[in-house]
């Protein structure tokens, strides 16, 4: 039961199929709620990339215990840095999630609608 | 084994961004957004990144998405 | 010999957890689904978890925290849906004969149900 | 139709983009350099077994300390945001146990205190204000009350109480969520996990007590007094860092102790914690602001 494509070419196919799902539904709907989820998609198929770009070909957790020796790190552990930038690239992405809901929810108590094109003051 | 595991995540994680993006209801569309994230989480177990792993099951798919239920309870169920 | 019996326990837990997916397949509402989804995994992961500290004595302790933790969240959890999915009156399937819940909320407004309907409450 | 084309054609140069970097990726069967240093710096000059919490703590540690930063300006936006300025003239609002409060105003300013406190934090910020000018005449005492009244913001119409089998299971399930929140945290040098992580178990705790207890209120101001505390030590920590070794939040004036042990890894574990302690602060008053 092989394909014989790396682990991480299948992540990298599957996270970036996401964000572009993502892209489309933020493009496509007009109701800003579906938006922010659609943003919420993308981000997930982006640390998917990112920590997909990190994987060594059997790799295990950059953890040094029992199974994973300080000698033998430096030749099986996966790449750490992608991993690390991903754990705070997640938090931030609730909190960029979280600023968006907030506008939305202010826009809504303006407009008691959701769908932006009823917000027209800022368009040219 | 461990190919034909994580195709079957991939393929639960696409599955789950398309309903999270095509579903007629806002409150079903989020559920599905949390869901792939979730299944994020699993593939990131499956690549040795577990501390990422643990952010997402916690963040993406727990905080996030009752964040977002708070929301659409204020803008009226999301609808307009 | 150990290993044989912790196998044996992940195999009834793999049965059960198997069992639970097919009733959540076959069931014909959505309550009779979440007791299906929520007796038998919860006997399964136990079961499976149970396994696992054959496997591993170490773990023992940790097992029994998350054993703990399963038996706790998973009928809570499953008792909120269940609840919430009653509440937005979800359709029961027709081969329903008691209703306590309404019995109940019946009792505590004082108000007695009349006979025909006590036992029987259909919903549409 | 014609805007779905539009669409379709971004998303289509996106995906082309995007497969070029796919097709051009071979996967790594080697680290990188800069990795291949940290991998194997990490564990002996820090002495942490994680190698990514000493990358997140140590290597990037000023990335993380801006994080935080950017994290507390997210819970003070939010807060700002989604303020209730709705300011309407108050005159109808004028309940029965404000009336209460003040017969026993009268009577006994102790009582009175938690009287009003408790009726001021039933009411919007409008009729908070309207209450205080009221009882402001009656007594001194009153003014006391608002200042009280004043983190506890409530929803006028409470959502509706959750089951008893919930709030009990919730009443035994939250020690269990907040030890494995510290724990995590605590343990980020050893295993996986860390400060984030563990803030994150930990603010998911609040959010099932919030749930499962919809009238209940958090103490807003008490958890900014403890955020805004985490934040000033672990600024300190990283000036004691600069002054008694390499640099800014460099983890190794303390001893490194034994590696693997609970306490080791020179500072780390403190940091981890007031990082957890920061993030769990931070992530709880966000979601509350998003229930009131």
């Amino acid at each position: 039961m092989t394909t014989g494509l790396p682990v991480s070419t299948i992540l990298l196919t599957t996270g970036f199929l996401l964000a572009l799902i993502g892209i489309w539904g933020m493009l496509t709907h007009r109701n800003i709620l579906r938006i922010i989820i659609g943003f919420a998609v993308m981000d997930t198929g982006l640390h998917l990339v990112m920590v997909a770009t990190g994987y060594i070909t059997l790799g295990t957790a950059p953890i040094i215990d029992g199974a994973l020796s300080k000698a033998d790190a430096a030749s099986r552990a996966i790449d750490p840095i992608p991993s690390a930038l991903v754990v705070t690239a997640i938090v931030i992405g609730l909190s960029v999630t979280a600023v968006m809901l907030a506008y939305a929810i202010r826009l809504y108590a303006a407009k008691k609608t959701l769908s932006i094109d009823a917000f027209t003051e800022s368009k040219w | 084994m461990l190919e034909f595991l994580l195709l079957l995540v991939c393929a639960s994680i696409l599955v789950s961004g398309v309903l999270a993006v095509c579903l007629k209801n806002v409150l079903p569309a989020m559920v599905a957004s949390g869901l792939a994230s979730l299944f994020a989480a699993v593939s990131f177990l499956l690549l040795a990144a577990p501390d990422v792993a643990m952010a997402e099951a916690a963040i993406g798919s727990g905080l996030a998405t009752f964040i977002f239920l708070y929301a659409i309870r204020k803008t009226g169920n999301g609808k307009g | 010999m150990i290993e044989i019996i912790g196998s044996l326990f992940i195999l009834a837990g793999a049965i059960f957890l198997f069992s639970a997916g097919v009733g959540i397949l076959r069931m014909p509402d959505t309550f009779t689904r979440i007791q299906s989804g929520t007796k038998a995994t919860t006997l399964g992961n136990m079961l499976v978890l149970t396994g696992l500290a054959f496997y591993h004595p170490g773990w023992t302790f940790k097992l029994v925290l998350a054993i703990y933790f399963v038996l706790m969240t998973n009928p809570i959890s499953s008792h909120a849906l269940s609840r919430a999915a009653y509440r937005i009156r979800t359709p029961m399937t027709p081969s329903t004969s008691v209703d306590m819940l309404a019995e109940d909320e019946a009792g505590e407004a004082g108000a007695k149900p009349p006979a025909g309907n006590a036992g029987r409450r259909k919903r549409s | 139709m014609m805007r779905h084309i539009l669409v379709a054609v971004i998303v289509v140069l996106f995906g082309l983009i995007f497969a070029r970097m796919v097709g051009g990726y071979v996967e790594l069967d080697a680290l990188r350099p800069l990795a291949l240093d940290y991998v194997t710096r990490a564990p002996v000059e820090l002495g942490t077994p994680n190698i990514i919490t000493g990358i997140l703590i140590t290597y990037r540690g000023f990335d993380t300390l801006g994080e935080v930063a950017v994290l507390f300006m997210v819970a003070a936006s939010v807060g700002l945001l989604l303020k209730k300025d709705d300011a309407k003239p108050a005159s109808a609002k004028v309940s029965s146990p404000k009336v209460s409060g003040e017969k026993t105003a009268a009577a006994k300013p102790v009582l009175a205190k938690t009287e009003a406190a408790r009726a001021a934090a039933a009411r919007s910020a409008a009729a908070k204000a309207n209450a205080s000018a009221r009882a402001a005449t009656a007594g001194s005492v009153a003014v006391k009350s608002t200042k009280e009244a004043a983190p506890a913001e409530d929803d006028e119409a409470a959502p509706r109480e959750a089951s008893e089998i919930v709030r009990t299971g919730t009443e035994i399930l939250l020690p269990l969520i907040f030890t494995f929140g510290a724990y995590v945290i605590v343990n980020g040098h050893l295993s996986a996990g860390g400060g984030f992580q563990g803030g994150a178990v930990v603010a998911s705790g609040v959010m099932l007590m919030l749930l499962a207890r919809p009238g209940s209120t958090l103490n807003v101001a008490l958890l900014s007094i403890i955020e805004s505390f985490a934040g000033v030590f672990y600024v300190g920590l990283g000036i004691l860092g600069l002054v008694l070794a390499g640099g800014f939040l460099d983890p190794r004036f303390l001893p490194k102790g034994e590696f693997g042990a609970f306490i080791s890894a020179g500072a780390i574990p403190l940091i981890s914690a007031l990082l957890g302690i920061k993030v769990g602060a931070e992530l709880s008053v966000i979601i509350d602001r998003f229930r009131s």
